[in-house]
């Protein structure tokens, strides 16, 4: 499964890139899925990040979304803090 | 609806004065952010925003169409920065013309504390003692929260 | 507090970016209120503000006393128009800083609302077909009667 | 007794005049009493004042009152339509 992962602000910084290709060896139907998997296969930041996901926010295609809204293939994941503008 | 992200500084001004002079316009209501100097007593060097493009122009649209449907007002813009900004430089700015104030003041504070909760942006504050991430306050869930219940 | 009456023409730009360069200030609201071009389906000519010297001044010192005992703000500035106005001319401008937005959002429209029951001005309107005084907007006694709900 | 008169906006022009200082033959104690006295004194356009004084607004030395409230020697009175500023 792919999946177009982006990062922003502090996780943007922790994880050293703001955006990336994904290809899954599995199917996921959520973000919270996907951590999950990352974190068993890549271990280290992912883990912490699944820990604490409640944490963070997820945006599907660019809407904001919960952990356990439904993904597809070929989606735009983005995951960052909570939101500081204005 | 005009939604502006930029880097460079703009005039809230000159939007005012153009919002005036169309047809009809009885109120126009702005509101302008600030950089504050002092963060919890630490004197600010500088600012760094952060956006997702594209969510960005999404959410604030999203939120224009939902004040434009509760209140009956004549234009929106919304203008936020980012990038590089120093001490007391501006922001970001909303400016909403009606024909009577009360939906522009409605319209007006509802974008922003939307904005500060669904428009993708993010704060660096970078002081000479350190730099971190602005984190969410409980005020603005709260605010956001208070919208939710009039609905 | 900053209260101006004059018959000039002002700028309400000119007084964001002041409020906007002081200490401390994280926004700044304000409103503006202009002469519309038709009333009830008349096109306006123009229109001729009166008021009464002494206690409108005293009258809007009350009213930013007021807002400022309920409202942490850092500045208030109240310029409003006599004379004769033609249609699209701003008659009116209320501009509050603050540290946080909720302050200066709500400090603003209570001075404006309360201004529109409360100070003593007057407006008539002169068209091809007639010249009338403005009668009041029972809308604007309910929104100060609401504020007062508040209290 | 001794008291200045303003009139605004449409009683200014149905008045002829913006402001006058009056020399009453006595002593009134409200706004009510002094249209009374100018409506039994002077007629006209005062009696029309004085039944629709529901419809204007006083102000006693520059702060709103009611028609009700106590005037003394010197007071500066107004009387006005309701207010349409801003």
């Amino acid at each position: 499964m792919n999946l177009k992962l982006l990062f922003f602000a502090s996780l943007r910084e922790q994880f050293g890139f703001s955006q990336k290709e994904i290809a899954l060896s599995r199917t996921v139907k959520s973000p919270e899925e996907f951590l999950l998997i990352m974190s068993k296969e890549s271990g280290g930041e992912w883990i912490n990040l699944f820990n604490n996901k409640k944490l963070y926010k997820v945006a599907i295609n660019k809407d904001l979304a919960s952990w356990r809204n439904l993904i597809v293939e070929g989606d735009e994941l983005a995951i960052f803090p909570p939101i500081t503008g204005g | 609806m005009t939604i502006i992200i930029q880097e460079n500084v703009f005039s809230i001004s000159k939007i005012i004065s153009e919002l005036s002079k169309k047809d009809n316009v009885g109120a126009v209501v702005s509101f302008s952010g600030y950089v504050r100097e002092f963060s919890k007593e630490k004197k600010l060097k500088f600012m760094e925003i952060e956006h997702y493009p594209g969510m960005t122009e999404k959410s604030l649209e999203s939120i224009e169409k939902k004040a434009r449907n509760q209140w009956d007002v004549n234009e929106t813009i919304i203008v936020h920065r980012v990038g590089k900004l120093l001490p007391k430089d501006i922001i970001v700015g909303v400016i909403v013309s009606s024909k009577h104030r009360t939906n522009a003041f409605k319209a007006c504070e509802f974008i922003i504390d939307f904005l500060k909760t669904d428009a993708p942006f993010w704060k660096k504050e970078i002081s000479d003692e350190d730099k971190v991430w602005v984190s969410e306050r409980q005020e603005d869930i709260k605010k956001k929260t208070n919208w939710n219940k009039l609905d």
